[in-house]
């Protein structure tokens, strides 16, 4: 790996997984494989292809890109990739960057409120709760009014707990969440 | 003694008698001492005594001239002495239908075989012969120490050693014709019983055992000065079976182990 | 009696309630007591591992520290995407002295990585080599299964043991209760996972695309082990058919609901009743309700009248 | 030593080691012959001793080496499946992995036998091989605990 | 008493810049037994030499030391000099100052030191030095070709035009090999059989040829010049001898229902067989799995049916030996086997085939006669997926490597569907287009520009069959950037070229390297591609590398090229550096047998007067011994050395450096 000259993300990639995207060969495997890929506004194997390059201009356009945050995470890509690359997890590390760096795509920040709505449940009773997940997403992404039906129905069903669970070791929790964000600010 | 000693008499009489061994290699008592019987005729068979004393590799006589010539011949043989065959069977010193054992352990006499037959009792009965433990704890405490107490140790352990090959001369594996030490052209060790040679010896007669080696315990047993011979041997047994996953003395087909080789044999060693 | 540790994980409690009731319930049946990790949280789950790599492994370590600290030597952790948390983080902590060093200073907890978890799959397959096999009464027989493993009980070689283009973990303790298990092409495609509030299209699409398939090979129901696929594909399903996209009317049950009907228990101690699309009628074929059996009676009484 | 270089070692500062190289004819010599056509420096304290395959190493020339008071030893040749006789260094692998240990347990410390796979392509890694065993040898000093030395009486 | 000249070379000024050659040739005249020590510019010019032979000639010296540059460059320069002076040219020595002392080094005293103890130790080696004579060896001008396809086929032709007697042997019941069985062949569309049975048919009837079909070959012992091998002639069950390949038997065999290998299982032989029509030889085999007569004694038609009394159902494999001089493997290959492939089905779905398969539907001798019909219902597919690199370029299936042929002849098998089914859609997913040939590129542009064949650059993730009995394609089109589905009747798969499998077990028995990947392995990449480390053995077609028929055949008629030359001369000569037992200290406890990779170690029996055997040494042969060593080290005894590297000489340089 010494001797290979990696663009900015591509050498992201590597310290995060150890992964050298310069390996890919640009099959199209993972793309073909993309349960996700028709939703995507560049095919995963394009997102790998930007990583390789140096400009300021492919790393722009895989931060920008819907594609990252599209991306289900569900491993068929990493599965099959005939080069035994990662790219489910270059996918972490792209939209951990594009989420620090203020560039997630307007079109997909819905998912990103859904994860930050996720965390932040977290962050506060150690535990997700489907009820105060919900308000807060809701609240976050401005989507009030899908689904509002579904909510009687999940009560009824005794699938939608309404008080947070909250654990006695919260303090603990915070702390990591602040240690984390303090590492990542660094 | 083992409660059926008579079984081994009789057994060896009777292939005395049946004419299907010129020799039977065994054990006798003389005084405090267990040493070997030398036995051509059935009616000598009553001297035949087998105990847990007798530590002697019987299959080290196997490479005498005097022995060879009375082939075939029968040998009482413990485990041990059963996988020294199966080396003597794998490096062609002995073929079938010239060695029949008379298997024993420290539970008695269990019959006759021929080597074949030997090398199957071997593997179901004493696939896992257990190291001796305190065997395992020395080597421990050494392998523990920095180079410098290794280095000290071992001088210290080598030290005393007179050079007289008793350790050799009990060995049924060191069976050349003319030992590497006895070598003057060029001179490959230094036969003086000083430093350099002895460590140079005790190293090479290490080595020569790797892969080989049964742990019978004949060579400390036969060494004067009581020099820890055995922990380097069964150094070199554990690290042929950590490395190679071979185990000695059990095929009598085997390959040698220093001598052939496997594409993803471990070398995280070398750069 | 034998003991397994348990992190049962957040959704277990909301909408995955029918697995936890099934699995105490199995567990109870092969006297195996499940002992819950003490004050544990949340994994993380997608979201951590999208925003912040450290966090992805500081939460997952805390749950594993904790059960350390507990002796649990082995944990079930039925959740797929748990499992796949929990041990991803074994196996990154495994691989990297400095990982866990740092894991260590984040958290403030040591953890040397003894505790091994259990999927959802290899735990039921050990309650049924601890007995549970011969406590299965019921055969389900004439029931067709299509097993649904998903992403996250069939990838990652890491971490799931299975053939991950045609994973079994599922099928002996399928056949155990005498169901057929049918030949199908999506028992591994994705459902969208967590995307079902954020990108409901895409979750409906796939859903759409997995239903169809298993309707096709004949299946009665879609059996799995993760609750996001079991949300996605049960309760979303709902959706689906409003919305013309097709009529499946496919029950969705977890594998440890196989089971106990196998083994006899009750609807409502599986969470059946819990279901979006109707399962008890399914499980009625093979356990008739009292009521209904008292019908049948009556209606035979005024015959016979 | 010859006087010449009884001369250069007093000149030198502190300590000059001694090493033992033994390496095959088709890799690692040639290796060495592409460091010079390649004009890479590097230390100049290993001496070479040339066999046509490391299968031709007996464990014995190791010793004689330390016998003679070599700091350090070094055997290299041809990488794995690259062997110019095909198998001989997956034999010589072996005699070298049960042999080291063997030293390893008699007390020669780490650091005073080292082995490599250099091909006939890897001038630059012969050149970082040596100065690399050179670096290490030196930063460890004499080898006073070599158990194999010759006494001097 | 040793005489030995030391001559220094100043290389010019590669040596001089930085070592005193002048000092060292004080030096090195200290050392004991040096009568002469002389240093000169250029020693490898012509008075340089003069100056050796001189210094040979006048102060009798009985070894020389020349320290100049690598032995690797001038050694063979040195010693004719030498031997041109009357020494014997194994008693010279180099010293090697330039590419291991003054090029790497820039102090000068250092640099000066270490070239005097470079000169000490071959000083001290070449004391021990003995005289050598190249070893002579006699050649048998015959040869063996292992492999009856194209290869073996061409080789074993160019051979025998030379004059020189092959041995051809073929594992299956006809030569041929897959070359018999394509349809077309690129990038011109000849008919494969068309221009291969002549050929087929000359290799059959040429004096100088002998065939050996079912036959396989069980070991090579012996050397360069004189290989003896031991073949095992397989029974056939039919005395060819006195068959005339009229056929009646194999139209009588009621066992009817066995898939033919040759038609890729696709299409159905009997149990006694040709394997197709043109077979060389045309006699039937019986197979002996499938004859009810063999497997349960019951059945006996064809011996009934054959007018010749040609049936022989107590026939026994037969053990034949025979002395070649050179050897050549053209073993060829196989396609890799893609059940392995979970994600394309795992092997379990019926119409997704290999290439084999589709050459075969597209032969008009194959089994739909021509017509390309999937093998599921014998429909004619309307859509086809043409898949490339399925194996190939796949670290995960552990084949990094480029198959070489797959991107023509699925251009190829595009353009034959279209040829066949107007109406048809044919797919191909590939990668890049490798197409470097001549020809070529212009061949796989017309598959897309007339033919049609729609090219998708992408690999496929992933083939299912859906519950109406399509097959769903799941790949990219990486150039528009989409995902692709499509809905196939028949997908074949260009598999992997992988070597044949038990390749290894042959190699192995002819000393010949493989790579990991089983491939058969060169001498040296560049310039020599048909030899082999072990010598007199070479390399012909696809069993070293994928290959298509232009450069199998070209590299098979380069082997004829090095097996006529070799035995051109009547006797060989090589280098004198071999190993000797010293048969008074050897034990035989096999360990050198057991580790020479050549097999150069063998057991020898001693006997006495009256042919008694005494005793049972080891030996070695030294047409076999390629001198590398390994069996000294092994032999606990000492028993053996090796000339030019004796312990003796080792022992001493180790002692000059202490």
């Amino acid at each position: 790996m010494s001797h290979t000259q990696q663009s900015e993300l591509g050498a992201r990639i590597a310290e995060q997984t150890g992964m050298n995207v310069l390996e890919c060969y640009q099959c199209g495997k993972c793309t073909a494989g993309c349960p996700m890929a028709k939703y995507m506004d560049l095919t995963p194997s394009q997102v790998m292809r930007l990583c390789q390059m140096s400009d300021e201009g492919a790393k722009e356009q895989v931060l920008r890109s819907g594609a990252i945050w599209t991306c289900a995470g569900c491993l068929t890509c990493t599965q099959r990739c005939p080069k035994q690359l990662d790219p489910a997890a270059a996918m972490d590390v792209l939209r951990e960057l594009s989420n620090r760096e203020k560039m997630t795509s307007p079109q997909r920040r819905k998912i990103l409120a859904f994860h930050k709505a996720f965390l932040t449940t977290v962050r506060k009773t150690g535990r997700m709760s489907e009820f105060p997940l919900v308000r807060r997403y809701k609240i976050s992404s401005r989507d009030f009014f899908s689904d509002v039906l579904l909510a009687p129905l999940m009560v009824a069903k005794g699938k939608l707990g309404f008080k947070a669970h909250k654990i006695k070791g919260r303090s603990q929790i915070k702390t990591i969440f602040q240690t984390c964000a303090d590492l990542a600010r660094k | 003694m083992v409660a059926n000693i008579n079984e081994i008499q009789s057994a060896a009489a009777a292939l005395l008698n049946e004419g299907k061994v010129k020799l039977v290699l065994g054990y006798r008592v003389r005084g405090n001492d267990r040493v070997p019987a030398f036995v051509t005729q059935a009616d000598q068979v009553g001297c035949l005594a087998y105990d847990s004393a007798c530590t002697q590799n019987l299959a080290a006589y196997l490479r005498k001239g005097e022995v060879r010539s009375r082939m075939p011949l029968a040998v009482v043989a413990r485990p041990e002495v059963m996988r020294s065959l199966m080396l003597l069977t794998a490096e062609s010193q002995i073929a079938e239908g010239q060695v029949t054992v008379l298997a024993v352990d420290e539970q008695g006499f269990h019959g006759v075989l021929d080597l074949a037959g030997t090398a199957k009792l071997l593997n179901e009965q004493y696939a896992r012969i257990a190291p001796d433990s305190s065997l395992m704890e020395q080597l421990a405490k050494i392998e523990a120490m920095t180079p410098q107490e290794r280095s000290a140790f071992w001088s210290e352990q080598f030290e005393p050693c007179t050079r007289c090959y008793a350790c050799r001369a009990a060995c049924p594996g060191c069976f050349c014709e003319r030992c590497i030490v006895e070598m003057n052209t060029p001179q490959w060790i230094s036969t003086a019983a000083e430093s350099h040679g002895n460590f140079a010896w005790h190293m090479i007669r290490a080595f020569h055992q790797a892969g080989r080696c049964v742990e019978c315990g004949a060579c400390q047993d036969a060494c004067p000065q009581g020099i820890p011979l055995m922990l380097l041997n069964h150094f070199i047994a554990r690290e042929v079976e950590r490395e190679f996953d071979a185990r000695n003395g059990y095929d009598p087909q085997a390959e040698p182990v220093i001598g052939s080789w496997k594409q993803d044999d471990k070398q995280e060693y070398i750069r | 009696m034998n003991s397994i540790g348990y992190y049962p994980g957040c959704s277990l409690s909301g909408g995955g309630i029918e697995l936890d009731l099934s699995i105490r319930g199995l567990a109870q049946l092969a006297e195996v007591e499940l002992r819950e990790i003490d004050d544990w949280n949340c994994c993380g789950a997608t979201a951590a591992h999208n925003l912040d790599h450290n966090l992805a492994i500081a939460l997952p370590y805390r749950i594993l520290a904790l059960a350390e600290k507990q002796g649990l030597g082995e944990v079930l952790a039925p959740c797929a995407a748990c499992f796949s948390r929990l041990k991803g983080t074994n196996v990154r902590l495994e691989r990297s002295g400095d990982l866990k060093a740092k894991m260590q200073t984040i958290v403030d907890l040591p953890y040397s990585g003894s505790v091994k978890i259990l999927s959802i799959t290899e735990f039921l397959n050990r309650l049924m080599e601890l007995g549970l096999a011969d406590k299965l009464p019921k055969k389900l027989t004439g029931l067709k299964v299509a097993p649904y493993y998903g992403c996250l009980l069939s990838r990652g070689e890491d971490i799931v043991s299975d053939d991950a283009e045609s994973p079994s973990a599922m099928e002996a303790a399928l056949r155990a209760t005498g169901a057929e298990v049918v030949d199908w092409n999506f028992a591994t495609e994705c459902c969208g996972g967590g995307f079902s509030m954020s990108l409901t299209d895409a979750v409906l699409d796939l859903s759409n695309a997995i239903l169809a398939d298993a309707k096709a090979a004949g299946a009665d129901c879609i059996v799995t082990g993760c609750p996001m696929c079991h949300s996605n594909l049960d309760m979303r399903q709902l959706k689906i058919q409003s919305s013309g996209m097709g009529q499946y009317d496919m029950p969705v049950l977890y594998l440890s609901e196989v089971l106990g009907l196998a083994a006899g228990m009750g609807c409502d101690q599986l969470g059946l009743n819990r279901h979006f699309i109707p399962a008890m009628a399914l499980a009625h074929r093979f356990d008739p309700p009292p009521q209904a059996a008292e019908t049948a009676e009556a209606v035979s009484d005024q015959r016979s009248n | 030593m010859t006087q010449a270089t009884t001369q250069t070692e007093t000149k030198a500062e502190g300590f000059e080691p001694r090493i033992v190289a033994f390496v095959c004819n088709w890799c690692t010599y040639a290796g060495a012959d592409l460091a010079g056509t390649s004009r890479l420096q590097y230390a100049p304290h290993v001496r070479i001793v040339k066999l046509p395959c490391t299968g031709r190493i007996d464990p014995l020339f190791i010793l004689k080496a330390y016998e003679g008071g070599a700091d350090a030893v070094l055997v290299s040749g041809c990488h794995p499946g690259d062997c110019h006789y095909t198998s001989g260094n997956y034999h010589a692998r072996r005699r070298w992995t049960i042999f080291r240990r063997l030293l390893s347990l008699a007390g020669v410390e780490e650091g005073r036998l080292f082995f490599s796979w250099v091909s006939a392509a890897e001038g630059q890694k012969f050149a970082d091989l040596i100065n690399d065993v050179t670096a290490q040898v030196k930063a460890a000093g004499p080898f006073k605990h070599n158990p194999a030395r010759r006494q001097a009486w | 008493m040793a005489r030995i000249g030391v001559f220094i070379c100043h290389c010019g000024e590669n040596i001089g810049r930085t070592v005193d050659c002048a000092a060292v040739a004080q030096e090195s005249a200290k050392l004991p037994g040096v009568v002469v020590s002389l240093d000169y510019k250029y020693m490898c010019s012509d008075p340089g030499q003069q100056m050796i032979k001189n210094a040979i000639a006048e102060q009798k010296l009985t070894g020389v030391v020349v320290a100049a540059c690598s032995p690797r460059m001038h050694e063979t320069t040195f010693r004719r000099a030498a031997a041109e002076a009357g020494l014997n040219p194994y008693l010279l020595e180099m010293a090697n100052l330039r590419e291991h002392c003054s090029w790497v080094h820039e102090d000068r005293p250092i640099a000066t030191g270490k070239a005097v103890d470079l000169v000490r130790v071959m000083v001290e080696k070449v004391k021990r030095n003995r005289a050598l004579y190249p070893i002579q060896v006699n050649v048998e001008p015959t040869a063996m070709v292992v492999g009856g396809g194209i290869a073996g086929i061409q080789a074993a032709l160019d051979i025998a035009a030379g004059g020189k007697k092959v041995i051809l042997v073929e594992k299956s019941p006809s030569i041929g090999g897959h070359m018999a069985r394509l349809s077309e062949t690129f990038p011109t569309l000849d008919c494969s059989q068309c221009i291969l049975t002549p050929r087929m048919v000359e290799a059959a009837s040429h004096p100088n040829i002998t065939l050996m079909t079912y036959s396989e070959v069980e070991a090579v012992d012996g050397f360069i010049g004189n290989f003896e091998v031991t073949i095992r002639k397989k029974a056939r069950y039919v005395d060819p001898a006195k068959c005339t390949g009229c056929g009646s038997c194999y139209t009588k065999c009621p066992q009817k229902k066995i898939p033919s290998e040759f038609d890729a299982l696709l299409g159905k032989r009997s149990a006694i067989y040709t394997p197709f029509p043109q077979a060389v030889p045309n006699k039937p085999v019986i197979d002996a799995e499938h004859c009810t007569m063999l497997t349960k004694g019951k059945c006996g038609v064809c011996k009934k049916i054959c007018p010749r009394d040609a049936i022989n159902y107590e026939d026994k494999d037969e053990l034949v030996k025979v002395k070649v001089g050179a050897i050549v493997l053209a073993t060829g290959f196989e396609l890799w086997d893609h059940s392995k492939y979970g994600e394309y089905g795992g092997g379990r779905l019926v119409d997704v085939i290999d290439g084999f398969q589709f050459e075969r539907l597209a032969s008009a001798s194959g089994p739909t006669a021509g017509e390309i019909r999937r093998p599921s219902d014998g429909q004619v597919p309307h859509t086809v997926v043409f898949i490339q690199c399925c194996g190939s370029r796949d670290e995960k299936q552990g084949m990094a490597y480029c198959s070489k042929i797959c991107c023509m002849y699925t251009a190829k098998h595009a353009m034959l569907y279209r040829h066949k089914v107007h109406d048809g859609r044919a797919v191909v997913f590939y990668m890049d287009i490798r197409a470097a040939g001549k020809g070529y590129d212009e061949f796989t542009r017309r598959a897309i520009e007339s033919d049609g064949a729609e090219y998708v650059r992408g690999r496929v993730s992933r083939i299912y069959r859906r519950a109406d009995g399509k097959l769903i394609v799941r790949g990219a089109d990486t150039l528009a950037g989409r995902p692709v589905s499509i809905e196939a009747d028949l997908v074949v798969l260009a598999d992997a070229v992988v070597p044949r499998k038990g390749g290894e077990k042959l190699a192995q028995m002819c000393g010949v390297g493989y790579d990991t990947n089983g491939f058969y392995s060169e001498a040296h990449p560049k310039l020599r591609p048909v030899e082999t480390a072990a010598a007199g053995v070479f390399l012909a077609g696809a069993c070293q590398a994928p290959k298509d028929i232009p450069d199998t055949v070209a590299q098979a008629s380069a082997c004829a090229a090095k097996v006529l030359g070799l035995f051109a001369a009547p006797k060989l000569e090589r280098e004198p550096i071999v190993a000797r037992v010293n048969q008074n200290l050897c034990v035989h406890c096999r360990a050198c047998i057991n580790t020479c990779p050549y097999g150069a170690t063998q057991d020898r029996e001693i006997k006495d007067r009256q042919g008694n055997v005494v005793k049972v040494v080891a030996e070695v042969n030294e047409g076999l011994c390629q001198g590398c060593g390994t069996c000294v080290a092994i032999c606990r005894s000492n028993a053996i050395d090796l000339d030019g590297f004796t312990d003796e000489q080792i022992f001493a340089e180790i002692a000059t450096l202490e």
